[in-house]
């Protein structure tokens, strides 16, 4: 197996004061899903937008670390020339270009490398995965459906062909049924078109079943990480999510106070 | 578990929709006197358009919210801040370019009592209410521990002390009820310790109800009496932490549809 | 804040007072009677220059609140200028009201067609109300020409009297200069005590998240409609200094051109800040004469077939240059200049 | 993207340029003599603003005039003329401002040629404050009620009203010719809308069918001679200069009108140079002798000077004679009264006794001509040019050609 | 005066095309970059010297002037957007709009040193054809090109935005600047190229209206002040709605002034935009935007 992307101690800062990762290494391999979880505000999307350079756009910076792809370090490219490389992020919450149609918001993804036959095998292959969204295609994408505008968004980042698609939770606010459909194609994506996923999921079980592997984050680092089937079955998993952390014990908020206030005391 | 007239807020088939999208439906619950009440769910699930209705920002389609039995949903914003609802928001929403100091200050504004004449004067009367409200706010500077950064520009300070600063502005409105957006969202595990404790120190001195949403679960379920679990737009779940914690509807909207308890109901599934 | 090292207040009583010590008020007195020496030791023009700062200082202590505190882009400055001129000159020479009674009755029409063409506020904000009092710099200059030539005089510059108090005529420049600097301290403290008073930070609030603000129970469109009236309240007063200042009126001091380069003073000397808009206003009109003064120097550098079209555009170039340059190296504005300099001074001799 | 340190050069430079412009403000001033070195003579006008193109070459004739003065002439009985220009920008404000700079000078300056006409307006108890005399080519009714100011030439009702009866002595028609006036929609340009105007229009039989005012940056009037088209004039009659008539007959080309023009000072060839095929046939009223005519020695002067100095073609207009005209003026009372009082006594009093006195005075063989008495402070003198083949050449009618003519008198009932 | 509405109908929409030119301008470079350019004015005024330097300095050909105008234009919009609002990318509004308002002095010296600031007029002519009458209505050829060329600029617009992949691109940026960058979209590139295609806007307007009439530092760039409420009624956000927007400020600024009396007409449009802020303060195309907190 290859590493084709590597993240390697990487610390954010935003407006230079505030850090937000501290110190997150993790790789993903070539043909590989990767699933990155983790409660909010966690770090997270910082890490899809630190590999994928959009940091700089919200006056954030990688300080330390580096983001290495295909054996060459990115993370003082630009933005395009990092989406150039083969690396596309999908964003969270469903960003469409809510005045274009599918079909334009589809080729805005298309970065014209192979020229306009190639686009035009791109775009059918991408109604091949989503039948649904042929017939819309020249429908304005605000009008969309949730499913539909999901659907949309990830055909929009197969348009550049890319080695490895940074997906940041396709399933929010997706109902059930869609959410298993989005999972399905993810899945399917990655077989056939060999594409790398980073996935970061609050969706955690669905996105294991279609995980190779998978790093928990908690507080800008990673916690955990292993196999995904292995922690498909761990308890831990479960328990995280409501809210008992995995990583030794502590004491309840409740308590803390009083500690506290003696320690001020003291001191 | 209460008695009606503990009863500080009512809300009663909230119903709210951006569009054609709805937002909110059919969502009930009571919070009741001297209670931190907790509204938890997965993102999306419409906390904070919960918090937005009952403090004015968004005008709901349907149903009710009774403050200590008055109906306030057709209240101004502004009003509803007079009778003492107040709140935090998620992305620290200060007045950047002020003090600390003056953002508290600030949120004295209904409870000071002149006007600009007086105020571009800052003679006798003005003078005198400046200093009583003052008083008041440095009560709360002396209790979220704010006095250092008192004469700070708030642009210029961490993020953490930012999110105690708008805990400040709250509590400077002199609340009947105090509604918390993720007051802990982006903390770390010390300074969540910090604003726990500041939240139930709060509590115990004001006597009031809080409704607190928040994503770290180990912080809600330590500090919260009650929970209400929210999931697209309707209320799912609602009681003791220690019963949510094991609620199979709770743990699907966290964990996703195929979690394991939920193959043993073979519950259908609708779209 | 103004203090040294080493003051420190005890009481709340005290944390509110602008002078604390001795000195200051020592520096301060001082500084007023330099003040008042001033048009015995400068030359005519030099004071005439100062002058016309004194008028617009207290012209953009209107601003100052409007869009400096509270956040609302005005456009229309210059035209609410014109409508306390006007008014005055108008009262004046209608009624013959002496100055005392004619400015303050002066100032209030402007105040009242300020709250007018504030009341969109209520619904639009930034480049949408920004146009809304640009629709004022073009209606009231036109209203001054058109409705009623035979009273505002049209395009034609009617003079008006120097005003008189107890026999003493502010009939020169050096005369003027007292009046004028009166009404700018004034309004200087005034200005300053109103943004740390209940209403400053209520405009502050307005500016900075007025969706919060309303949450936190400010009457927005009250307060916005206050800001817009005290701003005209203070640029009614500016025209009325500046129509004295002038000796007369004409509408082509009011046009869009001064509106934009009053709010150009404020950007320049820093928003939110009351030093930095008399900064602002000191350093926009130096440059005005400077590049004025200078352009022919320069253009002598240059052979005498292109010196002459050097000449005509010189000043303009610099002065955009200058401004230009300015906001690429100072965009906080001079305010924040001085701050770094107060930060200094106060530790001086020791740097931390 | 700049380094640190360059930012901090570059910061630290501009406060060092900041400090030393307003250092250049703070000049030395000169002292006097008996006799004086020098005389300064002042110009405050609109040399780069709106009104540039109109009188801005007032500035270039003035200089070369006073180059004129020093070297040919000698001076003024050997005291040399000194030129202060200040340009305005089409301030008031400003002009102000370099009202009070230049007066506070010392000696301060005695002669103000302004050619701006709210600056005019502003000035015009100023100067009889600070006693000094005014010069202003806005010869508008209004500004002679004190006894300071000066016009360059006849009241702009005065020469609307030449224009008039010039159409009236060469009508043909029995009907009562009809006039349309369109004018700037400031001072100067409704200065001939008074009352003795139309009185005297009314008194000859002509008929003014519309009147249509427009800015003076506005130089879109095709809703204006829409409007007048449907009056069917048989001229225009305006009184504004620079882009005004040809933006009024560009409107009139675009409707297809063949109205002509009557023009005033706006008539000469600063206007007509913008597009001389526009105003073919329309007719001028000026105060001086046309450039083209070439034989006229004091018209061979100046244009010999405007070729020494390198001035473009734009500057050869009235207004650059009227440069000229102020520093002859000058020189010519300047030296009678020092001839008369002494230097060392002479003073604004004596200056305005020999400018009240000024009959018929013709400088550089008459390419101007001058009266000036103590309650009509304008010249009356004009002389009627037509535009054929893109130049001015003399009209017919009202008994000359090309020679001076006397303007009806338009005075204002209260200034009589 | 009602028998001359037809002919107030004809001139205000063929100036309105114009008008409608520099708030199409306007708008385009406040979608892309969220930048009210207030310096429009003085931009078109150094296009429309572009094209008068070309045809009477150095006698070029019409077609050739045109197109070193554009060349000029080109290379003015990459340097403004490149040394003035690049270096200023962060800044705050106000100190962006003070920035265009400086750039316009500046320009204005700029213009004063090279023109001088006597109005130059082009040779008449230069473009073929003479006053049509139709009944009445009288449409000189300048107006008739103004409208023929406005309308061949909107048509190249729309071609360019819905048919080719960098107006695509510049639609994308202007929804959202993060989500573009995201889809490898060049967002510096795209605002190079807007304000390239915005100074050959205000080009074009700048040689119509100064072929039309004449060119002067002091009074060509007021044009822009035209363009300001037509960007208002169409909503900031609208290329249709600073079309419509120009049209119709053109159409009241003739109506109005040509039935009740041309000095309303001046401020007219004004007085509508402050009624239309009044009733749809969003502008008639614009969007309104749910806030959330």
């Amino acid at each position: 197996m290859i590493t084709i992307l590597a993240v390697n101690q990487v610390e954010v800062f935003y407006h230079k004061v505030i850090q937000v990762l501290k110190g997150v290494t993790l790789k993903v391999n070539d043909g590989q899903v990767v699933a990155l979880l983790g409660a909010n505000g966690a770090g997270k999307t910082t890490t899809l937008k630190a590999i994928s350079g959009l940091l700089r756009a919200e006056a954030g910076e990688v300080t330390e670390g580096n983001v290495v792809f295909r054996d060459r370090r990115i993370d003082r490219d630009l933005p395009h020339a990092i989406a150039r490389q083969g690396i596309i992020q999908v964003l969270e919450g469903r960003r469409v270009f809510q005045h274009l149609t599918v079909e334009e918001n589809m080729r805005v993804g298309f970065l014209g490398l192979g020229g306009e036959e190639e686009a035009g095998r791109i775009l059918q292959m991408i109604y091949d995965f989503f039948p649904r969204l042929s017939p819309l295609k020249d429908r304005v994408s605000g009008f969309l459906s949730g499913g539909e505008q999901q659907m949309m968004v990830i055909g929009r980042a197969l348009m550049s062909n890319p080695k490895i698609m940074l997906l940041d939770e396709p399933s929010l606010g997706l109902a059930p049924l869609l959410i298993d459909k989005i999972f399905e194609i993810v899945h399917r994506i990655n077989q056939e078109q060999k594409t790398a996923i980073l996935l970061v999921e609050q969706n955690a079980l669905a996105a294991l079943e279609i995980a190779h592997y998978c790093y928990v984050m908690e507080d800008g680092r990673i916690v955990m990480d292993g196999l995904a089937e292995k922690l498909q079955h761990n308890e831990d998993i479960k328990e995280f999510y409501l809210g008992l952390n995995s990583v030794g014990t502590r004491k309840s908020y409740r308590e803390v106070k009083h500690y506290k206030r003696r320690k001020r005391w003291l001191s | 578990m209460s008695s009606p007239a503990e009863r500080k807020m009512m809300v009663e088939d909230l119903a709210l929709s951006f569009g054609s999208v709805q937002a909110l439906s059919g969502i009930c619950f009571t919070v009741y006197d001297n209670e931190i009440l907790a509204l938890i769910g997965p993102n999306g699930a419409g906390k904070t358009s919960v918090l937005n209705c009952i403090s004015g920002f968004y005008r709901p389609k349907g149903g009710r919210i009774l403050f200590k039995g008055k109906d306030i949903s057709r209240l101004s914003t502004t009003k509803r801040a007079q009778l003492g609802i107040s709140r935090t928001f998620q992305n620290i929403e200060l007045y950047t370019g002020l003090t600390a100091l003056d953002n508290l200050m600030a949120s004295r504004h209904i409870y000071i009592r002149y006007g600009p004449v007086a105020g571009s004067l800052f003679l006798g009367k003005a003078r005198r209410e400046e200093v009583k409200n003052r008083a008041e706010v440095e009560e709360i500077i002396d209790l979220l521990e704010l006095a250092e950064v008192r004469h700070k520009v708030v642009e210029s300070l961490p993020y953490g002390v930012r999110k105690r600063v708008d805990l400040g502005r709250a509590l400077a409105l002199d609340p009947q009820i105090l509604l918390l957006d993720e007051p802990m969202a982006g903390m770390n595990v010390e300074e969540k310790e910090d604003m726990a404790r500041f939240i139930l120190d709060v509590q115990e001195l004001k006597k009031i109800p809080i409704i607190i949403v928040e994503h770290d679960m180990g912080v809600v379920m330590d500090i919260s009496q009650r929970v209400v679990v929210l999931d697209f737009g309707t209320k799912i779940a609602e009681g003791a932490p220690e019963d949510i914690k094991h609620d199979r509807k709770v743990i699907r909207a966290y964990l996703g549809k195929q979690a394991k308890p939920d193959r043993e109901e073979n519950e259908p599934v609708s779209a | 804040m103004w203090r040294p090292c080493g003051t420190f207040d005890d009481t709340y009583e005290k944390d509110v007072t602008i002078m604390r010590t001795a000195a200051q008020w020592a520096v301060t007195i001082a500084g007023l009677v330099l003040l008042g020496l001033l048009p015995f030791l400068l030359g005519g023009g030099l004071i005439t220059t100062l002058n016309l700062i004194g008028v617009s200082v207290v012209s953009i202590m209107g601003l100052h609140i409007l869009t400096g505190l509270t956040g609302q882009i005005s456009l229309g400055h210059g035209a609410f200028m014109g409508v306390g001129a006007y008014a005055m000159m108008m009262l004046m020479n209608l009624t013959g009201f002496s100055f005392w009674l004619a400015m303050p009755l002066a100032v209030l029409t402007s105040g009242l067609v300020g709250l007018f063409f504030g009341l969109p506020s209520l619904r639009i904000k930034g480049f949408y109300l920004a146009m809304a009092t640009l629709a004022a710099q073009f209606i009231i200059p036109w209203t001054i020409i058109n409705v009623r030539p035979d009273l505002t005089g049209g395009t034609s510059t009617l003079t008006v009297d120097a005003p008189n108090l107890f026999g003493f005529a502010f009939s020169s420049q050096q005369r003027i200069f007292y009046l004028v600097m009166a009404f700018a301290v004034i309004s200087v403290i005034l200005a300053r005590n109103l943004q740390r008073s209940k209403v400053g930070r209520a405009f502050v609030a307005i500016r900075d998240n007025d969706l919060a603000a309303e949450i936190m129970g400010v009457e927005i469109f009250r307060y916005k409609l206050l800001a817009f009236f005290i701003c005209s309240l203070y640029s009614g007063l500016g025209g009325c200094l500046l129509a004295v200042w002038m000796g007369a009126v004409n509408v082509d001091s009011f046009l869009l051109h001064e509106s934009i380069w009053y709010l150009g003073m404020i950007i320049v000397g820093g928003l939110g800040s009351v030093p930095g808009a008399v900064f602002g206003v000191v350093f926009i009109r130096f440059l005005e004469i400077v590049s004025q003064s200078i352009g022919p120097p320069i253009a002598g550098f240059f052979p005498d077939a292109i010196g002459a079209a050097v000449k005509s555009g010189i000043s303009p170039f610099i002065f955009g240059l200058v401004i230009l340059l300015f906001l690429a190296y100072e965009p906080r504005g001079l305010a924040h200049r001085w701050e770094i300099f107060k930060h200094f001074y106060r530790r001086w001799p020791f740097s931390h | 993207m700049m380094s640190a340190a360059g930012r901090s050069i570059g910061r630290i430079a501009g406060y060092a340029l900041l400090v030393f412009l307003v250092l250049a403000l703070v000049g030395p001033s000169p002292s006097m003599a008996d006799k004086p070195k020098s005389l300064a003579v002042a110009i405050i006008g609109d040399l780069t603003g709106p009104y540039a193109s109109v009188v801005g070459p007032m500035a270039p004739g003035c200089e070369d005039a006073v180059k004129y003065v020093n070297e040919k002439l000698g001076g003024i009985d050997g005291v040399k003329m000194e030129l202060l220009v200040k340009d305005n920008t089409g301030k008031a404000a400003l002009g102000i401002q370099q009202y009070e700079e230049l007066i506070n000078m010392k000696p301060k300056p005695l002669f103000f040629g302004v050619p701006h006409t709210p600056t005019a307006e502003a000035l015009r108890e100023k100067v009889l404050r600070d006693e000094a005399i005014g010069f202003f080519p806005s010869s508008i009714d209004d500004l002679y009620p004190q006894g300071n100011t000066y016009g360059f030439y006849a009241l702009y009702a005065g020469m609307t009203a030449t224009a008039v009866r010039w159409v009236k002595d060469n009508w043909k028609e029995e009907r009562n010719p009809r006039i349309a006036i369109i004018t700037w929609d400031q001072a100067y340009g409704r200065a001939p809308l008074i009352p003795e105007f139309f009185d005297y229009c009314k008194k000859i039989g002509v008929d003014i069918v519309a009147q249509e005012l427009f800015g003076v940056r506005d130089v879109d009037l095709t809703t204006h001679l829409t409007r007048i088209k449907a009056q069917k004039p048989d001229w225009l009659l305006t009184n504004c200069t620079g882009s005004g008539p040809v933006a009024i007959m560009r409107a009139a080309k675009e409707l297809g009108m063949k109205t002509k023009l009557l023009n005033t000072v706006g008539g000469g060839w600063g206007t007509m140079r913008l597009d001389p095929a526009l105003f073919e046939g329309c007719v001028s009223v000026l105060h001086n002798i046309s450039y083209d005519n070439e034989t006229h020695p004091g018209v061979k002067l100046v244009k010999q000077y405007l070729k020494e100095n390198n001035r473009s073609i734009k500057e050869q207009t009235n207004f650059y004679i009227i440069g000229w005209q102020y520093i002859l003026m000058i020189h010519k009372v300047v030296q009678s009264a020092a001839a008369k009082v002494g230097w060392d006594k002479l003073d604004t009093a004596a200056i305005k006794a020999e400018l009240n006195t000024l009959t018929n005075w013709e400088p550089l063989d008459g390419i101007v001509k001058v009266t000036y008495t103590e309650k009509k402070r304008s010249s009356p003198w004009l002389v009627v040019y037509k535009i054929e083949g893109g130049k001015l050449v003399p009209a017919g009618g009202l008994g000359g050609e090309g020679k001076f003519v006397e303007a009806p008198d338009m005075t204002p009932e209260n200034f009589r | 005066m009602l028998s001359l509405l037809p002919q107030f109908v004809v001139t205000g929409l063929l100036i309105g095309s114009v008008y409608a030119l520099i708030a199409v301008s306007i708008v385009l470079v406040f979608k892309a970059t969220r930048i009210f350019n207030f310096a429009v004015g003085e931009l078109l005024a150094l296009g429309g010297y572009f094209c008068f330097s070309f045809v009477v300095w150095w006698h070029f050909p019409l077609w050739l002037a045109l197109l070193g105008a554009l060349m000029m234009a080109v290379v003015t919009g990459f340097l403004v957007e490149r040394l003035v609002l690049r270096p200023l990318l962060s800044q705050s509004l106000l100190t962006i709009i003070m920035a265009t308002l400086a750039l316009g002095v500046l320009l204005r010296g700029l213009m004063l040193m090279i023109w001088t600031g006597y109005d130059v007029a082009f040779p008449k002519n230069l473009l073929p054809g003479r006053t049509v009458l139709v009944g009445d209505v009288a449409m000189s050829h300048e107006l008739l090109w103004a409208g023929a060329i406005a309308v061949t600029s909107f048509a190249a617009l729309a071609f360019f935005f819905m048919k080719t992949n960098t107006g695509l691109r510049m639609r994308a940026v202007s929804e959202d600047h993060e989500l573009s960058m995201a889809c490898g979209v060049n967002i510096t590139v795209v605002f190079a190229v807007t304000w390239v295609l915005a100074v050959i806007l205000g080009t074009l307007a700048g040689f119509l209206m100064g072929y039309r009439l004449s060119l002067a530092p002091s009074y060509t760039p007021l044009l822009a002040l035209k363009a300001f409420p037509a960007v208002i009624f169409g909503g900031l956000e609208s290329i249709t709605g600073a079309l419509v927007g120009g049209l119709v400020v053109g159409l009241i600024e003739a109506v109005v002034g040509g039935l009740i009396d041309p000095n309303l007409g001046e401020i007219s449009a004004y007085v509508l935009l402050l009624i239309v802020l009044f009733i749809r303060p969003e502008g008639l195309f614009g969007l309104k935007r749910i806030e959330r907190i």
